[in-house]
């Protein structure tokens, strides 16, 4: 039954109705979803709600990747895992629970961490990046990795009772993160690294608005947060979109003659770069 | 010359935990206020401790962005970008948590 | 072990670590939360992310209530729910996630809808309550029995790519529903009325927006959305927030001589007043 | 007067699906523009469809939100606070769904 040429089954058309009876979405909008793909790199506090989210709404193939497992001092906020999910893959608890919500939708798992050998073809098989990681030189890699491959980058992170979020990669002129932070800062040289505490709600708003963009760049429909930064103060309640500036044709990641490519980028040390291993910020 | 200066994404725990200020920059009489001028009275008159996490050298350290009225000062200038009476200065750490 | 005498269990302080490490937040906070209690009424869109965020902030106990039972195009915006649970009652099957959440928090479901005549004892029981219900009698009515009962509200709604939110009955200015719409709009007399359909992630937001308020409610950090409405276009990615009149002494329900209180609210006719059926808006 | 008008939460639908109108409104010389002007202006100048979607009798229709400014028009005087040049001027549904 496909009668309006929209690729979709009768048993999609009675799932997403509600996202089709609206006007501004509509049965083109819903098509281009159930055909998309989207990888979650995180699958924590930022990538829990994430990927029930894309998940309900019908992205049609869904990458989860972690390397960690569950801890029950993550389910605070990471609230796609249970309590009997303790001490399971993250990514295969994720992607249970996302099974569990639409089985009609494709959900793969990458159960390694992202590195500079695997990122550029792990990237290149999905439509839309999220960064729902936890670290700088992760997000570096995962930055270049998007300007590489050619695809756009959902970014979003949370700390204590702030969150920020931005698309990155997107259109002529969307900047990527070098473009805004062409140096790292120094190790530790965070303001908040001695205070890595977070209330588990703030991830949780932060993340479903990642989906939400996620859902922008497949349907189409609204406007991404390219070269818009929200910046949410949770706390008292704030939230304040930034104007930033355009890509740069100096960046030596999204240039006009990038240093850094699909071939060079297994070879770049994200460690040295970043003065810090993938695994000890938060 | 009036400002409001803005701490966000953990910079305000350099500055006495306030996320607003309003500040009252001497400037000399002819002379334009400069984001540079505006960061160094900040560093001077407001930052409590550990200089090295809000400024590296004469500019900002890597990691934080620097904000005119809500734009990024990479369209404004930058460093030398002259700022008005009433202007909004914002310096925002980027989170890296998830 | 209580040495710090906040009450909490070793168990407690391994799970909700994150939150306790938070300077802002710290053992006190998350003691309150333990203590508190929040009544969640629908356990539909808005009510799912509140729930889950809830549960997993470990909010003492949960009282979920719903009327309905789970139909599969439901599940694109209501993620609490599996396809195994179409069928189930809402609350129950919400319950059911809560508590594979965590354990250690008790959670009660009602099966009830929410009635002139059950209202004002339900809403007593609870120490914060959240209106993630889906229609106009049903707000007044909650409203109404917060009033009377002296309760905090917070108040979410979602339609389309939009969303509202804001926090009624709170300290000794903050307004209730009827002070801010003394009068019900028509039946059928909203500009949405006719195109009813929602983006899934929609009312994901503002439902996690909502537990986020509730948490500062219960735990006393962070300052409520009190004379304050947050209005989300979630199109354009845009967050505005305007500032409310305070309560006003004429309200028929929470002003210094109130027609609605605990005794007479059971015989108000909410139909008649709104000219709409609890049921038939959405 | 050049005033800026939005609609939102629905009410924008009523209005060509516009969500924000620069509008010029003429107001003659020596008078003052209020907020029931305005609003009969718009309804008169730029209501697509269903007028009784947006105003009841003189004033606004119940369950739509007036602002100032991003003031509830209640703390402004209603109908009759006075707008002045660039003031905005917002018009918001409220929502039941969930
Ligand atoms: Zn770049
Ligand atoms: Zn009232």
């Amino acid at each position: 039954w496909d009668g309006l040429g929209h690729g979709l089954t009768k048993d999609q058309i009675a799932r997403y109705s509600r996202q089709i009876v609206l006007h501004s979405f509509g049965v083109q909008a819903q098509s281009r979803l159930c055909l998309g793909s989207v990888l979650i790199i995180g699958a924590g506090g930022l990538g829990s709600p994430a990927a029930l989210y894309l998940a309900a709404a019908g992205v049609g193939r869904l990458g989860l990747l972690d390397r960690d497992e569950v801890e029950l001092s993550n389910i605070h906020r990471q609230v796609i895992h249970t309590e009997a999910s303790v001490g399971v893959h993250k990514a295969v608890s994720a992607a249970r629970a996302c099974r569990a919500l639409n089985s009609s939708i494709q959900v793969e798992t990458h159960l390694e961490a992202l590195t500079p050998a695997n990122a550029v073809q792990l990237v290149r098989q999905y439509d839309v990046i999220l960064d729902a990681s936890d670290n700088a030189p992760t997000r570096y890699l995962i930055s270049d990795a998007c300007c590489a491959a050619g695809r756009p980058l959902v970014s979003g992170a949370a700390i204590g009772t702030d969150g920020q979020l931005t698309v990155y990669c997107h259109g002529d002129d969307g900047p990527c993160y070098r473009c805004l932070f062409p140096e790292a800062p120094a190790a530790g040289n965070c303001a908040r690294c001695v205070d890595a505490g977070v209330l588990g709600v703030v991830p949780g708003i932060i993340g479903t608005l990642q989906a939400l963009e996620a859902v922008k760049l497949l349907s189409g429909v609204g406007e991404p947060l390219s070269r818009r930064l929200l910046v949410a103060d949770l706390a008292a309640g704030r939230f304040h979109a930034v104007k930033l500036r355009a890509k740069s044709p100096a960046c030596v990641a999204c240039g006009s003659a990038p240093a850094i490519t699909a071939a060079s980028l297994p070879q770049y040390d994200y460690t040295a770069f970043t003065g810090q291993a993938a695994a000890n910020d938060a | 010359m009036r400002l409001v200066l803005e701490f966000s994404g953990g910079m305000e725990l350099l500055f006495g935990n306030q996320k607003t200020v309003e500040a009252d920059i001497p400037v000399s009489k002819g002379q334009q206020l400069t984001l540079a001028a505006a960061m160094a009275w900040a560093r001077d008159n407001l930052l409590t401790e550990r200089p090295e996490l809000f400024m590296k050298g004469s500019s900002v350290r890597p990691g934080v962005l620097v904000l005119l009225n809500d734009t990024d000062w990479e369209l404004c200038g930058e460093l030398e970008a002259e700022v008005a009476e009433g202007d909004r200065v914002t310096f925002i750490s980027t989170l890296h948590g998830g």
